[in-house]
């Protein structure tokens, strides 16, 4: 597959831009944190993204959503990037939708898959236990209780926990991890909201005792780490695609100040050290946008080498958008420190979703795994 | 000498003892517990006894000559106080650009008059500076600096506008950079004033920071009327005293921001953290980025150490601050990176105590822009140090 | 249109079997194996053959119009040849400066004459070429160069120094950047100029490089005389046609060092050299080490196949060959250091076979000055790319 | 213990610098090289090196040295460094002495030392066995055999094994590992000398029943491990201000030359892109110097924690000598690829010196492992 995208794809890409610079431009996001709402999004503008095909872009048509596939969903995420966009759109429309898509069963899948497309149901992933992530270090039980099961344990990091109507649940069986869908509002069930430092919400989720049904088991019972894996692999390629975003941003709002700002009688973009900073930034930016691209066309072919393109993708995608944001602040100087200027946000988005879903680190140890060191 | 030393030793001990309140002996733990002084200070009833007391003998700035209100020590009566607070855990009575910044320049470049007016206020806390240095146009380049002071009789007529003047909003009094000479060349036209707050004119607004809220402030000046007798050395050769004083405030920001007392270290924090998987981290990559941040900053520090025990035995050691400044900043970032790596989604959190982490690391991205960014203390290395040529 | 492909790779694949000898489809395992061409050349009865065969045909170069003694093939019949060569494991027939660098800019540049003169002889290896830019006052900054070329009569006469020149002791011919305009404007003084190394007054003597024996030169010129009619393009007009082939070589290198076909990873070599403990390789650090490598070798490697692929669906990729020069070579550097930790102390081996890798290593330190450094492919990055402004 | 010199320490680093500046500089180095002699040092100036009392720098004066210590040593090393000085200096004045005074009977020190201070007799350590430094992995074996011990086992990177007299063999005994004192022409050893990328030799020592007697067994039976770690520390701390050494001639000639080289109408130092990196590697160097200097008295004192110290610096001024050479290199541009021109010599000395006894890797993973971690 050429590694261009299709014409198909970069209308998505015109599109998503428009939109979101539009409806959801960093100035929105400023004023949802200044506001301090309880819901940390805009509801209305997630409407609008329903209404878009935005968040039916991975729900197939037959289902009511747009059926766009990976490379097209990375394309919006990079544009939320750029652009800090704040919605359930990585929860629910990435995340639970490849979930329902790859494990549901027909049922689940003819039940949520367009409600996600409509918008009108939120999802969110209850999986990480510890503060690192380790996505097979499941404590969380589910007994055989019933006609179904009873969970209990404790889930952190869960994005979006707040006002999602639906849990996605690992837990652990007798034959391996199960996934579970869990009615937010299920007795037993305690969510309290966390503000993180980049304004998005993620939640600690206590299940006591909690009673689901054997129709609630989500890819089989003791299937769950596999598709554990494919649903945070998706997760995973469209965090580098909204990594990207903030590194172009981060970027090409440098790059602006530098032909600005004047120190010394000159612009500072004139100096031949930040020149080669500069210069250097921008190969990196190239290189995390190939990977970024292979890895969403790896999802989109199925591929059986796509878990290393996503680890490949999502190393250097966070740590380019980290030195990027990094770069971004130490060339803008005092004014970078300040809350006026827009590059701290992006790179208080880098740390964060860099963090999210394994950090480069994490990334690198599991590709030299796959590949055998 | 050694007798009269521990002499002293006995007398000063026996005095903390007795003048130390024992709140006083307790670690600082919050940013209240910080005691700046200053017409509006508000201390509480232990906090005053102490700064009273240790103001009063002049230990506040142990050094400094007893006509200034200093304690008149020697270095190494100055050092047996230190030791013996440091054994009894005693805070510092007083935290004070006063004693930090001004203090020094005034006692180099002051007059008689100035010195007795301002450097015993200084020592006691009751007046509380603060630095009016960057402008909005005038960050690195620091010398084109706008602010103007024009001299109408016997008062000049300050109009300008400062920004990162540390609380300048709870200050009393602040050292300020002028231009007094518009049609002299840059570095010439720059003069030097000391100037109530209070004055009229003079308004300020806090910054607010990536971290949350922050020190910093924007300073206006609005036809501020400052005494002639105000100035600080020469008309026109305020540039002088500004150098002076940056390179006091490198040395000072690189080795605080990098050895900030007995705190643990990266890989003890992580160990801590993250676990052992055997005998090592159970993270192998991250591990492999603490022991080289550990190498570095170990040698670092060890550098720090050889750079004072060279200038003890009176070897030359260079314009050094530039280097301590740059790579003790960037140490300290790095650290702040590690931290947040360790912590894992624990450390992104934001609000109360439990943003602690996120907000130091944001803070620590400041580090290498205040007081001369990197690359102005690169450029300084390369020039001065290294001799290289200019472009 | 796919039916007459079909017909031609059929035709083509016939062909090969019957002219390709057995011999040249094995890999090239040493440097004799490689043919350069040209007068002197000292070919194996098989590489004259297909060289011959190749020749005759113009597919040494499949592109070029067969008027000027190409194989006149569209670019998919040219793919077709590419793709029916590799499949039969056939080694390039000809190894070539006059079909890599000057037939590209002799096609653009060159007057019809020359272009009837020189590209049939490129085309079957019957003159070999060596590129006279660098001078020794003359490296990064090449429009500084001196070499001389005075008009007189109907020719120039050249003086001069020319350092860097690739085989020049084994080259027929020269394409030569000479000053023809002293008092111009420095870009604007130079022209591109043709000529045989047996000259007289042509002199060459090689240069021995840290990793032992190398193919550059330096060559001298003492009026040694060039017919006019052997300048190619316009006078004073050398540095556009300089400018072009620098960026044709500058992604050849780019991609070559990168890329040397189907090598090992470092990864592999390394799971051989060090092996697993467990599932991990026995040395943590530098696992972490060539993991990072890795990324960004995949990375690159992703970033380049995306430029072919954008520059085929007609995407503008802007000037990227400066990003692939800087980008690869550093690449390469890096994985030639990593190599040599994997060896531990058998690659600090140097003589005789054992000593390929530390000669390897050593031989990569010039990737990121030769052709362009680093440092400038950074300030074109800069300056073109991103348009920054001038100092 | 404050990180200066003494006054007796400066005066030895002046006399060692003005020494090998004079007697040994590096044009003294290629002059050799290019005569390709079967010693590959030049056995006068060794015995120079002797009257100097550089051989006996940490021979006690009651054995005829002069009983300096590890920083004097280092001084001295430090100018080999600078000067890429070939002499047995490393092998024999480092290690052998250090080996002996810590670990050899007093028979031993009487017949030995003297020896070494007065440049007579040549050592080699023959301890590793594989490619990359595994100190503790010795399987050549020592069992007993009439009133000594029969070695046999293959040794490899034995530094100056081609012409030493004697060579300490690291061999495993029942109780661990022990080391001998081996004649290099007892029958049964078979030496094949190895010309390294940086001109220095080592050996490939193969023993074959080598027979030795028990007074040969230097530090005692098993107890071979801990001395041959206070050996190397002794060689490392060393070899790290060799590597200073290097690390500031690489420097001081770089920066000579971009005040000299004109590029564009300018000296090519006014760059600021070279003047950051050259400020840069400044402050690496300063830090290399701070770690050698404190490893050096560390191991003066007999601290019990010499051995972070020692890998703190071998690290550290491993890394930093091939930034400094590399840098170097790039900085000369075209020329500094040129055998002409003395910086590639830095490159590959800094290079070989660097993986001697440990790699910047082997030190970092083990002085985490000193730390804990």
């Amino acid at each position: 597959m050429a590694l261009v995208l299709t014409e198909e794809q970069a209308m998505i890409r015109d599109a998503a831009d428009g939109f979101f610079r539009d409806a959801a431009p960093p100035a929105a996001f400023r004023k949802l944190r200044d506001a301090k709402d309880a819901t940390g999004f805009d509801r209305d503008l997630w409407r609008q993204m329903a209404e878009q095909g935005f968040a039916g872009v991975l729900v197939p048509e037959a289902h009511g959503g747009a059926g766009l596939g990976f490379v097209a969903a990375g394309l919006i995420q990079e544009a939320v990037g750029r652009n800090l966009t704040l919605s359930p759109l990585l929860s629910t429309a990435i995340l639970a939708a490849s979930a329902l898509v790859a494990g549901g069963t027909e049922e689940q899948r003819a039940q949520y898959l367009p409600q996600i497309a409509s918008g009108e149901r939120l999802f969110a992933l209850a999986a990480d236990e510890q503060a690192r992530h380790a996505p097979h270090a499941i404590a969380t039980t589910a007994e055989a209780s019933g006609n179904g099961f009873k969970l209990n344990g404790c889930k952190t990091f869960v994005l979006d926990g707040h006002v999602a109507d639906t849990l996605i649940v690992a837990a652990r069986t007798d034959d391996g991890i199960t996934l579970f869908l869990v009615d937010a509002k299920a007795p037993g069930v305690a969510t309290e909201r966390t503000i993180m430092v980049d304004q998005r919400n993620a939640a600690e989720v206590t299940l006591t005792d909690v009673q689901v049904d054997g129709a609630d088991v989500l890819g089989g019972v003791g299937g769950g780490a596999a598709l554990l894996d494919r649903i945070l692999d998706a997760g995973r390629a469209c965090l580098a695609a909204e990594l990207l975003g903030v590194s172009q941003q981060s970027f090409d709002t440098t790059i602006d100040y530098l032909k600005q700002r004047e120190q010394f009688g000159q612009k500072i973009g004139s100096f031949q050290a930040l020149q080669h900073r500069a210069a250097h930034l921008f190969c990196e930016v190239e290189l995390a946008r190939s990977a970024t691209l292979r890895a969403l066309q790896a999802l989109d072919a199925g591929e059986d080498r796509a878990p290393m393109f996503v680890s490949l993708a999502k190393a250097k995608a966070g740590d380019v958008a980290k030195l990027a944001s990094n770069e971004g602040v130490q060339m803008h100087g005092g004014i970078g420190m300040t809350d006026d200027y827009d590059i701290g946000f992006y790179m208080k988005r880098a740390r964060a979703a860099g963090e999210t879903f394994g950090d480069a680190g994490f990334h690198g140890d599991r590709l030299a795994r796959l590949m055998g060191y | 000498m050694s007798d009269t030393l521990d002499a002293f030793r006995i007398e000063t001990r026996a005095w903390l003892e007795a003048n130390c309140p024992a709140e006083m002996r307790t670690p600082v733990a919050r940013d209240s517990d910080v005691c700046w002084g200053g017409r509006n200070a508000k201390l509480s009833g232990p906090q005053r006894a102490w700064l009273d007391a240790m103001g009063a003998k002049g230990w506040t700035v142990p050094e400094w000559p007893a006509a200034y209100g200093g304690g008149g020590l020697s270095k190494d009566e100055a050092k047996v106080l230190a030791s013996e607070m440091r054994r009894l855990g005693a805070r510092s009575p007083l935290s004070s650009f006063g004693i930090w910044m001004l203090g020094p320049a005034l006692l180099k470049y002051g007059s008689e008059a100035q010195k007795l007016e301002h450097l015993p206020k200084i020592a006691r806390g009751e007046i509380r500076w603060c630095q009016g240095y960057s402008e909005p146009g005038a960050g690195s380049d620091l010398a084109s600096l706008r602010t103007s002071a024009v001299l109408d009789g016997d008062e000049y007529v300050v109009n300008g506008q400062k920004v990162w003047t540390s609380y300048a909003d709870k200050a009393d009094w602040i050292f300020c950079l002028v231009r007094t000479h518009p049609d002299a060349p840059k570095h010439l036209g720059i003069s030097f004033l000391l100037f109530d707050m209070a004055s009229p004119g003079v308004t300020t607004s806090p910054i607010r920071l990536i971290s949350g809220a922050s020190p910093f402030c924007q300073t206006f000046f609005d036809d501020v009327r400052v005494p002639a007798a105000n100035l600080m050395g020469e008309a026109g050769k305020g540039w002088d005293i500004a150098k002076y004083l940056l390179t006091h405030e490198r040395e000072m920001i690189g080795a605080m921001d990098f050895s900030a007392g007995g705190r643990d270290s990266v890989s003890q924090i992580a160990a801590r953290t993250i676990g052992l998987d055997g005998e090592v981290l159970g993270d192998p990559i991250l591990r492999t980025d603490i022991v080289r941040h550990e190498i570095d900053a170990w040698a670092f520090g060890l550098t720090m150490e050889r750079v004072k025990d060279q200038a003890k035995a009176g070897q030359g050691v260079g314009a050094l601050s530039s280097m301590l400044k740059y790579y003790g900043t960037e140490l300290n970032k790095q650290r702040q990176e590690l931290l947040m790596s360790v912590g894992g989604s624990d450390s992104l959190q934001w609000e109360g105590d439990d943003g602690d982490q996120s907000r130091s690391w944001l803070r620590s991205r400041a580090n290498s822009i205040e007081g001369g960014t990197s690359e102005i203390n690169l450029n300084i290395i390369a020039k001065r140090v290294l001799q290289l040529p200019g472009a």
